[in-house]
């Protein structure tokens, strides 16, 4: 790593925390109210989320080694990150993901094959939009969040309550697309939640080469109430999402936050990190562990963690299960869905080019071609 | 009635703003001001600032935003203040619009309506005056309109409007002040316009669209001096072609000129000539050949008349494929 | 105008500024230092620049309106924004000019008649590049900024100590290649300085609507060194700039300097602001001229402000003469330029169409067409 | 000495740097890591972050800033990372970078190359498969290259930086590891590449580029089983286009078949049809036909082998010009 990118700016904005690393909760000001009302089965259902996702995560990356799927993009470590902000929605805000956001498709109901589908190869999306209230996965970095400022402008158009979440890497900062979408939340005050999960790396380049201070402080020069949190807490994305949500539901416009976690696994089932990484940095992230934060926290409260534990573990079985299942049988799609869905009403051209094909294909089985 | 086209369009904006609450107008200098060819002049005042936007100055914005408002159930009309600002918007016009319904699956819909006023001849500077009509017809999943006349300007942009896959809608600017008398009427079928026989000739089709269908309609009276007789059509719909209506005129006069005023390689031109070549291999005379814009960056304005097709050089080509000049292929290359 | 885009918030940054509109110098910690050495010779020449460039402005107007242009966009009370900035500058700093930096090319030794031949459309440049240090002007909105991104990381690959100076607008800050500009060339430390005109307007747009901070703090959020300067005052202006390019100069980095002007006339020539903003507005702006300010200074300083003003004076109107007898003996470029300089080495369709095409012409003079 | 494509292109790349200090490299990923195609593997730690750079994730800031370092004496070579990540920088490359020799009346160079991975195959996600070389076909100022061999990698990518025009460089992603007996050699010459005739035949014309000319060499093969003999042209260069060399071999066999991955509508097929009818109508014994990807989106990767030709396709099509099936037009459409 080059040593120019080393002395990044001091950041404005301080880092919320509510759960240090032995679990223990600190006292937020700003945060802490946003947690009224949160049980300990709550903190049980974040556990049993980021215990299932974690196997989702690692069940695809196993599929991907066996040749099942064409590519996998673990969230390893993200977990805290995806299920506490996720979980902080209503059913009816509707989120822009990226491409590695399946904490938060499964939250939301995605079936776990769906979700592999996609990375499969087998199709071009895995859910309905409209039924989960979550766009198509994104591949072309940052410009969902677009998709997220135009639809608050809608929201705020047609007087709706809901809010729409942008989710994106920090990486994806760089792009233009994420500036101006930033631009225009802004401009309109739009309720959009721009939610940028700082893992470090944008595939093998260091966050610092993307922005020399702090990515929550870009934000703020636009305008944006925004919030950095240890995105390895679930409790503290929770908290800031809350108040970024209910920021927009008052009509205060757009917020931005920056949840600080890691990418503990390559960036994707292609990607070697050992290439551009050193060990130290992951071993030191390692004493973050979201998830373990989490079982700390539920010790020091008391809590009966092992079987909170136990029926995690048990829906994460039942889950990686069901998903190997579903997947080792996922039959190819039909060459006539090629055509489909190009237009919402076909058109002469594309009649004819599907026509032409499948003939084609016919004559082919009967030997002709 | 006589009617411009800038009032057509005015007027087929504000027709879909009335009818449907869910059209919105997106665009710089759109609001307030009216645009700076003033289709949208008064429909800010009538509608309000939620239907008719305003936005800042950043085109990926203006149409990412609109996939956004889509996504919401919003039919977004964007403009784009002229062609050659078209190109920061490229990703989210070829990456995302034009796939998002096929992303997922059909369930999502992009009723997206991206106006362009488009083309040269206006005396203008750098940027203003490019035709990048084929960028998008290679582009599978959108659709591209370009009308030609006052009434279809109308009628093509309420299709448009109403039409559930995304529109790229190119507005021919040097015409925006010709007029006619029409009536507009509001249009009873969606789906995409067709190729319309402008004139019925049996020496030779020549096929063009928005701004030089104007030039077309001249050069089948210079024809008709020189005896010539031109089937002139006008293809209107760039995307999907509908070459039936061109097949069925090149059977018949055995020749084929293309007309238009973008660069000539890989352009529309192209596309038309080799599917022609291939339903109507039997029944050509000449080969089918193209008056087109040359392959040049566009060029400053006190140049820009060579550049663009004119009567000369249709009607040169006219000679050509008649194979009344066999010295060069001059004008059409 | 829309009220939602009224209550812009109060920006961190203040606004410098070394003359107030009586022509009295203020203090200004920062900033005064950057004055040293200038002289009041140094003064009168500012006074002469910004006289003869308001001419040049009226004078392509008129051109304009009897269709020796096509079209001319007024840079009508810019002058000290453009004039401060650029006397800044060293001669081999490399400027990014967009449309409206008249004053600036002209500063650096183009002629008036060269500039304006692009306006009429007989040209695609009025000047060459490497001998002025000013790339060609740029009309598609925020490219420049990149390019001079670009070119301060070539500074700082060879080791040079120029700096690379982009001009862009206000409205320009909400496309995504500024802001990109700006990430790069703070990942890379490079010498660039970012020059915004913020002349309150973008065509009909406002302000307000592009950004709901102060331009100078989104700049800020970059990690970008950046200041605010009364734009219409040409001693801050000239300051702010001699700091930014030392700065650049020290190895430290990009700066971004907000010039807070207006735009006294039309966007362009085809342009009518009677359309979206009120006449109140330019009135309150006309007390800060920028001219008249200089001017007032002068006669606090006790100068023969009389004198400096004939000069001024007489050089604009030779300027005027010799620009109008130029511009209307301008002759049409040649059809053959048309296939020129598309490549640098012809390839031989290139060659093919030119050769086709001039011969039609030639056949077509001959009757023969 | 065997040497793969890879290889050959990080040779290069190499041979590049090493000569002519001005050659900077820009991309994501392209320093540490050496690229996710390990193209650039070992050349920052051999030439330095300075001449190897690592840059912010924004391919307009890409071409951008590699413009800026052209006006400042250098020679960029830029890497997209794959096909469908070259739209964020559209406008750069078609607007400023195609354009800026022109616009300065030949005072400012862009000796900028675009390395672009392109086309499919390879099992990817939406996005890593598209081939979008007609976009820059139809955009006049740029060159464009695509190599198909691992000679023609190292010879025409040392040729592309050498050049004073920006040139995009298409490299067949997924022919990256094929391997060829080859030294590679300093090309004498800049200017662009010639098309090439790869195997003489007096039957049909085949003409291809990049990642299908391996195809096309196994067609040969296919068809001299059937007694056909394929004039296999690679095209090499698709801006400018040497079609000189495949109008003499039409009109040699008085058939033509066109293949690439890009959809077919106004693809450079198109244009390449449209010529050769153009100058070859004489001699043509068969309207001149396509082999190409379809008009949709890049499909998911299960799908992709029907959406590419194959040698199938390819021998339908030859049959189809040599008029031994006339049922349909099948998989050429
Ligand atoms: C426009 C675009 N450019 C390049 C890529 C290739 N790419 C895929 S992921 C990635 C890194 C993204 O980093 P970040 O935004 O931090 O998200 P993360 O992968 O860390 O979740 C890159 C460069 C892409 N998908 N889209
Ligand atoms: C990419 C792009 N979009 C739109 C335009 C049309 N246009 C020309 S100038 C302008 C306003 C620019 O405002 P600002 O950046 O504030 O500069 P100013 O004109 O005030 O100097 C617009 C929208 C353009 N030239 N380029
Ligand atoms: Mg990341
Ligand atoms: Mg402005």
């Amino acid at each position: 790593m080059s040593t120019k990118h080393i002395d990044v700016a001091a950041g404005c904005l301080p880092t919320h925390q509510l759960l240090n690393v032995s679990g223990e909760r600190t006292p937020d000001e700003e945060l802490d109210h946003h947690l009224t009302g949160l049980t300990e089965q709550d903190l049980a259902d974040f556990l049993r989320d980021m215990v299932v996702l974690r196997r989702l995560d690692n069940e695809a990356t196993a599929l991907q080694r066996q040749g099942q799927l064409g590519l996998w993009a673990p969230l390893l470590g993200q977990e805290a990150a995806q299920i506490g902000s996720v979980r902080a929605t209503q059913d009816d805000d509707f989120i822009f993901p990226s491409y590695r956001e399946h904490g938060v498709a499964w939250a939301r109901g995605v079936k776990a094959e769906d979700l592999l589908s996609v990375w499969r190869g087998a199709t071009a999306s895995g859910w309905d939009p409209h039924e989960v209230n979550i766009a198509c996965q994104q591949i072309v970095i940052g410009s969902q969040a677009l998709h997220a400022a135009g639809y608050g402008m809608g929201i705020k158009f047609d007087g709706g309550e809901q809010v729409a979440v942008a989710y994106f890497g920090d990486g994806a900062t760089s792009q233009g697309d994420v500036n101006e979408a930033l631009i225009f939340a802004a401009s309109y005050q739009a309720p959009v939640l721009f939610f940028c999960q700082n893992n470090q790396w944008a595939i093998s380049e260091p966050v610092a080469l993307q922005s020399r201070t702090q990515i929550a402080d870009r934000a703020s020069g636009f305008g944006v109430k925004t919030w950095r949190v240890d995105g390895n807490d679930v409790l503290a994305v929770y908290a800031a999402t809350k108040a970024a949500l209910a920021h927009a539901r008052h009509g205060l416009g757009p917020t931005f936050i920056e949840a600080v976690t890691y990418r503990m696994g390559s960036h994707t089932t292609a990607d070697d990190p050992t290439r551009y990484r050193k060990n130290a940095q992951l071993e030191e992230w390692k004493v973050k562990d979201p998830i373990d934060r989490l079982v700390n926290h539920l010790t020091v409260l008391g809590a009966d963690v092992q079987s909170y534990q136990q029926r995690a573990q048990n829906a994460a079985d039942k889950l990686a299960a069901d998903l190997r299942e579903a997947i080792t049988n996922m039959p190819d799609p039909e060459p006539s869905e090629l055509f489909e869905n190009v237009y919402s009403e076909v058109h002469e051209p594309n009649r004819r080019e599907k026509e032409n094909y499948l003939q084609y294909l016919a004559d082919f089985q009967d030997g002709e071609a | 009635m006589s009617t411009s086209m800038m009032k057509a369009l005015n007027q087929s904006l504000r027709d879909a703003l009335t009818e449907d609450e869910k059209v919105v107008l997106l665009g710089e200098d759109i609001g307030t001001l009216g645009g700076v060819f003033r289709i949208t002049d008064g429909l800010k005042a009538e509608f309000g600032e939620h239907r008719v936007v305003d936005t800042p100055l950043a085109e990926s914005g203006i149409v990412g935003s609109a996939i956004g408002l889509a996504y919401r159930g919003y039919r977004p009309v964007v403009e784009i203040q002229f062609d050659g600002f078209t190109y920061p918007a490229f990703d989210q016009l070829v990456s995302q619009l034009a796939k998002l319904h096929f992303r997922s699956r059909g369930r999502v819909k992009m009723p997206v309506t991206v106006r362009i006023p488009y083309g040269g001849g206006i005396g203008s500077p750098e940027h203003h005056s490019e035709s990048p009509e084929a960028y998008f017809s290679h582009t599978a999943g959108l659709r591209v309109f370009a009308p030609s006349s006052v009434e279809d300007a109308y009628v093509m942009l309420r299709q448009a409007i109403d039409c559930d896959d995304p529109v790229i809608f190119f507005e021919p600017k040097r015409r925006y002040h010709e007029k006619a008398e029409v009536e507009l009427r509001t249009p009873e079928k969606t789906g995409s316009p067709k190729a319309k026989v402008l004139n019925v000739g049996d020496d030779v089709t020549v096929v063009g669209y928005g701004p030089t269908v104007y030039t077309l309609k001249d050069a089948v009276l210079a024809a008709e001096d020189e005896g010539i007789g031109l089937e002139v059509i006008d293809l209107r719909c760039l995307d999907p072609l509908d070459l039936d209506t061109v097949a069925d005129s090149v059977k018949h006069t055995g020749k084929l000129v293309v007309v238009h005023e973008a660069s000539r390689t890989s352009g529309i031109g192209a596309e038309i000539c080799a599917q022609i070549t291939e339903t109507c291999f039997d029944y050509l005379e000449h080969a089918p050949i193209r008056v087109t814009g040359f392959d040049i960056p566009y060029p400053p304005s006190r140049l820009e008349s060579h550049h663009l097709p004119d009567l000369d050089k249709v009607m040169h080509a006219v000679d050509t494929v008649m194979r009344r000049n066999e010295t060069h292929t001059g004008g059409a290359k």
